[in-house]
């Protein structure tokens, strides 16, 4: 189980690769990658904000709380902040299971979870201004389900 | 006592800073609220609507009526959008 | 969108790189990865038999099925046949949508299909002897819900 | 009609082969099954439980009461396994 929380862009293949070797008993892998939609073009960047200290601790609990529910090989999940471009990669989540149920419940239940409840705030930077990212209804709906 | 107050994101923004040290006697979140909501426009601002805002205390999320009994961080920012 | 069947390995990083190059409006991207488990090292290798012909147009009709169903940007399955060790990558899926519900959904819907209405027979070797690997009712339980 | 019968996974190994070409005049699916099973017993055992048996038609999955006019492959196997 691993938990990163950096500025630095990651390898989304490499990560993939290595989360691979490192299985020995898992049928099923799920990857999760978010990336910047750029909103037809009107994106110049986003800004990601989030709590240095919180957020590890967040994510940790989140990871361990998955673990408890499903039955994991291992889990991963790597969160950049700081400042983005259009399709650049946000962040990405990778479970391993024995069987297909159980890694994408759990990669689901993780990104619902990073959506609302992990401390990270974005900011959107057009040409005509930038505004907040609001939350949304249906994101802390989501939760409801677990 | 003496807190470690965090803003982020436009909280961080209206208040026009990240963090302060805060020396206090409320009891709960919400008193906390509402002594920094009477020092200037700027917190007032910050606080007008606390639906819209979420509250953490050491780094774990808290209602508005918990108490700060024991707490070091307060921090304050808008629903989080991860992921 | 794309259906590779082959023999041959396939690199789950490259894979996911190359995918995730292509995409212009996605926000949300999922892969799944199936392994082959070595049921606790019991397992010397397992043969993958295919219907040529059928198995191609079997997965491209879920490919279609999977696009009129969810607002997706790119999906991609490659499936090997033949034989493969314990451990070793048997088929992948990625898709891409602008949010993750429908790239999670399609995922689990490709994979769901593919485990129960792709011809593939699965046979497992091991000491003890061989033996091809039943269909599960949960596998064609699964499909119910779409 | 000539037809192309191709077997697959344990259908293939009870029969013996993965393919011939059987000259029927069987009207559905089922009539096919039974002459094959009248000829000889690898055929009535690998035909034994349709239940567990999965048949395509020009490489689409089929019901065994499906007609067999204007077909050309038919394909008999277990439940698929794939993923």
């Amino acid at each position: 189980m691993a938990v990163r929380v950096q500025a630095e862009p990651f390898d989304l293949g490499a990560e993939s690769t290595a989360f691979a070797a490192g299985l020995r008993r898992a049928g099923a892998m799920v990857t999760f990658t978010g990336l910047v939609r750029d909103n037809g073009g009107a994106l110049q960047a986003m800004e990601i904000e989030h709590y240095p200290g919180m957020t590890e601790r967040a994510i940790a609990a989140m990871v361990d709380e998955a673990v408890t529910r499903w039955s994991l090989e291992d889990a991963l999940v790597i969160h950049r902040y700081g400042r983005l471009g259009p399709q650049d990669q946000i962040m990405m989540v990778a479970t391993a299971a024995p069987h297909r149920g159980d890694a994408f419940a759990a990669a689901e239940f993780l990104m619902d979870y990073l959506k609302s409840r992990a401390p990270f705030w974005k900011k959107e930077l057009a040409a005509d201004g930038s505004a907040w990212v609001a939350a949304k209804d249906e994101d802390e709906a989501a939760l409801k389900r677990w | 006592m003496v807190l470690d107050v965090l803003y982020f994101a436009w909280v961080r923004e209206r208040i026009g800073l990240g963090r302060e040290r805060v020396e206090t006697t409320a009891v709960t979140v919400a008193d906390l609220v509402a002594e920094l909501s009477a020092r200037e426009e700027r917190y007032a601002l910050a606080f007008a609507d606390l639906k819209s805002l979420r509250v953490a205390l050491d780094q774990d999320l808290a209602e508005f009526s918990a108490p700060l009994a024991g707490v070091r961080e307060v921090a304050f920012f808008p629903p989080m959008t991860g992921g």
